[in-house]
């Protein structure tokens, strides 16, 4: 994948997704080639027959039992990157928890004030658009949207959950790298969709904590 | 809703078909001139109602807009773009507040004014703040910044339309049939940004600027009832009686908490 | 058409002679009933799993023998039954090939039309009651399902209507395959309507 | 349903009269072979009007708001977004629903079913002509979207709530999405009428003789899919009409704000969509496995594995649809679920495509355009399953849901697969349809043609996929991480425009052959099956005599005669047995 992965879970995706490509890439290459290879040497020769034969049970148990095994394996190798990334959410406890609310063509962060509890009076409004998250900590993202379907989708952390009016849906990350990301709607959701561009900044714990001072302060 | 009409190229089909096809005209068709005859206003017997809107207290603090979604915008505002709904000028006026004739002028036709009312969106605002039109008048709404703004103004007695348009110095017409005072306009791609369009069906309208004044001319001798209104304290309204070639001169008082 | 016909013997309208006979005693049509029956089976419980998917998602849900009239429903549910039993009988003596297999059809037609009277009369009772299919979900997944089933049921009335009306005209002396159609038809929508009537009503 | 069916007499010429007026012999025809070819000329003109959409789309891509004149006369020839993702939504639409399906299933299954099992017709002619003559409405009811006020619906063919139920949240989900709806309840009516009509036919109006095993593939995918059609469709109507009262009548079953699920619609709608991507696709598997035997002149490899595949793909299609939804809020352990069974839904076809090789392996292989087309949807079928794989992968699909990985696979499939499916059809039964031979010349410059084209356009959404860009953005290029893909699309919509145009040549040979193609004998390709028997063009009721089956469809290079092929109808002296003792298992 050519953005660069800055999640912990990042490269758990990106190693399953050059494993899928080496499988699939030594099944292309085999039966491509058989293809080119069979149209080249059996086409039409004059005088000659094909070759009578309606089909042969070993070699169909064969492709059956090879490919079906090849899949299975793969099945049961993401089992667990799957859960590590969808089914289990670190504690609150340890983590940053903001709530990202999506509306008709802009993201709205909001962060826990000093009580650390979201939906409590002291809740920090951060300017639309903007999410900045400190670097090597968990951050649970709250989501949950306005009005239509949208999808908060991140490249570089490989994370991408939509967000469904009426069911907040959480999920986590945890960033390894300081730096500028982009943040798009994957989930159609009317004429400003390809407008709804946030940008996610992972900064140093210090600078986190002057940028909200300085937000709280507006 | 803007009216899309996919090209006649398109339209070359073999097949032939019957369909309704709906009318799939113009957004906010445009009619033609009203049927009475248009008044005409004598300028000699014609007088006119000015002044100010006067701002007394204290207003509340003007919040930062938090323009930091879109840098483009934000770099042209050196000391950081304030909200616009309450602006107290520097002689203590106020400035964004509707002024027109609310009523006396029932039986009079107008004809709709040619040159067109515009609307602006530069630096992720509009321009201006507060707008008057009259019904039917033709109003540019022009995108002066370099990326989508989506206008979706919401009237109430004519039909809403929710328009985008994504590149810069693009220009699309509409017009409001019906009257009615103060539309809100939004831009569904940038929250901050807010207008009010006000549509009368005469052209005896102002909007107050830096010095807070207003001018109503050659307004037809007559007993009217004159409405200022604004965003944040509401609407006062004054009688005013207009003798042949009288200038009225009368103002209007806001108090701040 | 192979010799005379004696109407116990042929009971659907022969296939050619030079076709494969995979099932000899099934006709097109009846197999097209089946067919379009999987398929309603199929549209039912499409409704049925989005009713009973918002139900059990959805925090306060009504307690439905307050609101609903369920012995009302269930002394409609006992006709629409009735109405079946008169249609197997009236297929049964259509098959023997004796004349008062009519008054059996007519019988359940007016039987049908009873219970989508009875339906309306307690879907004006609930607008009475002020919900609509607006109201809330409860309006809403009660007016989509019974309003789908009554639909139903109304066309079955129409289509027994005319069968009654040929077999007046002795349309089915020879072959009471139309009869045996219309009967396929009428016993799903009345098993569809149990089924209803246990998720909407009873629990 | 007390139609009274044409009493077929055992050998006469019963059946329906040949009709005599214009009107019943070309408009409101019962013959099937007639309704067949009206279903083909409708979806190849849909086929235009989706393609031209696609180009619409291309330059958008290429060129976001570029100004093209004579396009978009009300904003000044710039393609707003709301028009973007309108065309986006009816590309979508009209291809799946006006014209992969319909020459599929419609045009092929009408015009081959009764011919391939030796029947007069089919088996309720009126039921047939209906299921056409409802089309009809569907058709211009979705037509008219594009004039009503708001433009045409808006919120992709997947039409997600609330955007597409709630009015005023796009431009086209006003008037253009209710139409949009009722457009597709009527084609859901009329693939329900056209499936309960091929069933019945094949199960009850066998020739004498041919017994299930013998029946050829084509025949077997038609089954297997009007039984999906049959199963699938009403779900997709019953969720249309809960979307329909969302609209109209205020209720609130997919509207969070009444209490309603979105979710619920998308399980709906996947419950029905992803059978109907199989309904695209076994069609065309069963005509490739009769055009690579024929024209292998080989009897095809494992033809018991080969039904039992399809058969394998229909049954676990109904238990996939959740691999839609991973990223969509469905529960995670519904999740490990879907993708298991889609990851099992592989298995079956990576069966079909070992067996298609194995049917090429040792063969004959005459290169006829109808076998160029079927060998390029193996081809490119091999790489539509294969990146399928990446999507059943939880964990890979939540970084390339939603994105051009997915508008890849895709196209790859049913561009590649269901498309030269159909052409490989279309070259293949136009002798018999119309009585004249297709000019293989221009068939193998078109085949070439689209085939590079294709290629080119589609295989770089798959370096967007892994790039991360999303589907249906009006202009991707204002994010930085996607900025530098713009060049890829230009090339991309370059492709596009050729593969476009290539098209026009298989239009001229088709219309060119129509009248002027040389005369088409009987079997011109020298194949097994029963439409062979009978004249090209067949008379009004097929067969001077229904045939009697001796044998299966795929006795080619049989070495009980000198021919390399034995139709299944040619009767041998008594002496022969009618097919060679088969070794082990076929």
């Amino acid at each position: 994948m050519t953005v660069e992965s800055i999640s912990t879970f990042g490269n758990e995706v990106d190693s399953l997704f050059l494993i899928i490509l080496i499988v699939t890439g030594f099944a292309f290459v085999l039966t491509e080639g058989l293809l080119i290879y069979f149209l080249i040497r059996y086409r039409h020769r004059d005088g000659s027959k094909a070759r009578y034969i309606h089909g042969n049970r070993q070699v169909e148990i064969l492709w059956t039992l090879v490919p079906g095994l090849m899949l299975f394996g793969l099945a049961i190798y993401q089992t667990g990157a799957w859960q590590l990334i969808r089914q289990i959410l670190p504690a609150e406890s340890e983590a940053l928890v903001i709530a990202v609310e999506a509306r008709q063509f802009e993201w709205h962060p909001t962060y826990p004030g000093a009580d650390g509890r979201l939906g409590t009076d002291d809740d920090i409004e951060a300017p639309i658009n903007v999410i900045q998250v400190p670097v090597n900590r968990k951050v649970i993202v709250r989501l949950s949207a306005d009005d239509v379907l949208h999808s908060f989708f991140v490249p570089a952390l490989r994370v991408k959950q939509d967000a469904v009016p009426g069911r907040p849906i959480s999920l986590w990350f945890e960033a390894t790298k300081v730096g500028q990301y982009e943040i798009a709607c994957t989930e159609l959701c009317g004429l400003g969709h390809y407008r709804m561009r946030a940008f996610l900044t992972v900064a140093e714990p210090a600078d986190f904590e002057a940028w909200l001072a300085e937000i709280e302060a507006r | 809703m803007s009216s899309h009409q996919i090209s006649r190229w398109m339209c070359i089909m073999l097949f032939l078909f019957a369909a309704a096809c709906g009318g799939g005209g113009e957004g906010g068709a445009v009619e033609d001139d009203e049927a009475g005859a248009s008044a005409v206003v004598d300028p000699a017997t014609a007088g006119r109602v000015s002044g100010t809107i006067n701002f007394t207290g204290t207003a509340p603090e003007p919040q930062l807009i938090q323009m930091d979604a879109e840098p483009v915008c934000l770099e042209q505002y050196d000391e950081g773009p304030f909200t616009q709904d309450v602006v107290v000028n520097d002689n203590g006026t106020l400035a964004n507040v509707f002024i027109y004739v609310k009523s006396g002028l029932e039986e009079l036709e107008f004809s709709t004014p040619t040159e067109p009312a515009v609307l602006d969106q530069q630096a992720c605002r509009y321009h201006p703040h507060v707008l008057g039109i009259q019904t039917n008048q033709t109003l540019i709404i022009r995108n002066s910044d370099p990326f989508l703004h989506n206008i979706h103004p919401q009237p109430v007695n004519s039909r809403p339309f929710n328009i985008s348009q994504p590149t810069q110095d693009m220009e699309t017409e509409r017009s409001f049939p019906a009257a009615e005072i103060m539309i809100p306009v939004s831009c569904d791609v940038h929250s901050w940004m807010s207008a009010y369009v006000g549509v009368v069906d005469h052209p005896y309208f102002d909007v107050t600027g830096d010095d807070g004044a207003f001018e109503l001319p050659n307004l037809p001798p007559g007993e009217y009832e004159i409405e200022a209104w604004h965003e944040f304290y509401g609407a006062q309204t004054m009688n005013v009686t207009v003798g042949e070639g009288e200038s009225v001169e009368t103002e209007f008082t806001y108090e701040g908490e | 058409m192979s010799g005379t016909m004696s109407v116990g013997a042929v009971r659907e309208h022969p296939l050619p002679e030079g076709t494969e006979q995979p099932f000899p005693g099934l006709s097109t049509e009846k197999f097209a009933v089946w067919l379009f029956l999987a398929s309603e089976v199929m549209f039912f419980a499409g409704l049925i799993v989005a009713y009973l998917t918002i139900r059990y998602s959805s925090p306060s849900w009504p307690v439905v023998s307050e609101v609903l009239n369920v012995p009302l429903v269930a002394a409609n549910t006992f006709i629409l039954i009735v109405s079946s039993v008169t249609m197997v009988l009236a297929f049964d003596r259509a098959e023997r090939g004796e004349a008062q297999f009519r008054y059996f059809l007519l019988a359940t037609a007016v039987l049908g039309t009873i219970f989508v009277t009875i339906q309306a009369v307690e879907w004006a009772e609930l607008m009475g009651e002020g919900i609509h299919i607006s109201t809330n979900l409860f309006g809403a997944t009660f007016y989509t399902l019974t309003g789908f089933h009554g639909a139903h049921v109304s066309g079955g009335v129409i289509w027994v209507l005319i069968v009654t009306i040929k077999a007046f005209r002795g349309r089915y002396a020879k072959n009471p395959l139309g009869v045996e159609l219309v009967g396929l038809y009428w016993h799903f929508v009345d098993v569809v309507w149990i089924i209803l009537f246990t998720i909407l009503y009873l629990i | 349903m007390d139609s009274e069916t044409a009493t077929i007499s055992a050998d006469g010429h019963g059946g329906h009269p040949a009709p005599t007026s214009f009107w019943r012999k070309y408009i409101f025809s019962v013959d099937h072979k007639v309704i067949g070819i009206q279903f083909l000329f409708t979806s190849l003109f849909f086929a235009l009007i989706g393609g031209a959409l696609a180009m619409l789309i291309r330059t958008q891509l290429a060129w976001p708001f570029r100004e093209v004149p004579g396009f978009f006369p009300t904003s000044g020839g710039v393609m707003l977004p709301e028009a973007y993702i309108a065309m986006v939504t009816m590309h979508g639409t009209i291809m799946i629903f006006f014209v992969i399906i319909p020459i599929l299933s419609g045009a092929f299954g009408n015009f081959l079913i009764p011919l391939m099992v030796g029947a007069r017709d089919m088996a309720f002619p009126r039921l047939n002509m209906y299921s056409y003559w409802i089309m009809v409405p569907a058709f211009l009811v979705m037509l008219a979207a594009f004039f009503v006020e708001g433009g045409t619906a808006a919120a992709g063919w997947t039409s997600y709530p609330p955007l597409s139920a709630l009015a005023d949240m796009v431009p086209g989900s006003g008037m253009g999405q209710t139409l949009w709806i009722v457009s597709l309840l009527l084609v859901g009516t009329s693939s329900l009428m056209g499936a309960i009509n091929y069933i019945t036919t094949i199960v009850l109006m066998r020739a004498k003789g041919l017994t299930t095993f013998r029946l050829p593939l084509t025949i077997w995918a038609l089954f297997i899919t009007a039984i999906l059609v049959l199963l699938a469709t009403p779900v997709l109507t019953s969720a249309l009409i809960l979307l329909l009262l969302d609209r109209g009548m205020g209720t609130h079953f997919f509207l969070p704000d009444g209490g309603g699920n979105p979710i619920l619609w998308q399980h709906l709608f996947w419950f029905y969509s992803h059978p109907a991507v199989y309904i695209m696709i076994l069609p065309a598997m069963g005509i490739t496995s009769d055009v690579i035997s024929t024209f292998a002149r080989k009897p095809l490899f494992g033809y018991r594995p080969m039904v039992y595949s399809i058969m394998a793909i229909a049954g676990l299609g109904f238990i996939v649809w959740g691999h839609h939804m991973f990223v969509s809020g469905m529960s995670p352990v519904l999740g490990v679920t879907f993708m298991t069974s889609t990851m099992m839904i592989a298995l079956p076809s990576a069966i079909k495509t070992f067996n298609w090789l194995g049917t090429l392996w040792g063969g004959n292989i005459h290169f006829t355009s109808a076998m160029l087309n079927a060998i390029a949807f193996v081809a490119m079928f091999i790489i539509g399953g294969l990146t399928g794989v990446f999507a059943a992968a939880t964990p890979v699909d939540i970084f390339i849901h939603d994105t051009h990985w997915i508008v890849g696979h895709i196209h790859y499939v049913l561009f590649g697969g269901s498309l030269f499916g159909v052409f490989a059809g279309l070259y293949y039964w136009f002798p018999k349809m119309f009585g004249r031979m297709m000019d293989e010349r221009l068939g193998k410059i078109h085949f070439a043609l689209t085939f590079i084209t294709f290629n080119l356009v589609f295989f770089p959404m798959f370096i967007l996929g892994a790039s991360g860009m999303p589907r249906r953005l009006a202009d991707p290029y204002q994010y930085e991480f996607l900025a530098p893909l713009q060049g890829l699309n230009q090339f991309m919509t370059y492709s596009a425009f050729v593969l476009f145009l290539s098209q026009l040549i298989l239009i001229g040979n088709f219309a060119w052959s129509l009248f002027r193609g040389r005369q088409a004998a009987a079997n011109p390709w020298q194949a097994n099956t029963l439409e062979w028997a009978t004249t090209s063009p067949p008379p009004h009721d097929n067969f001077e005599t229904i045939p009697v089956v001796y044998r299966g469809a795929y006795e080619y290079a049989s070495p009980l005669i000198a021919e390399d092929y034995l139709p299944q109808h040619r009767w041998l002296d008594g002496a022969t047995p009618t097919t060679v003792p088969q070794p082990a298992g076929d």
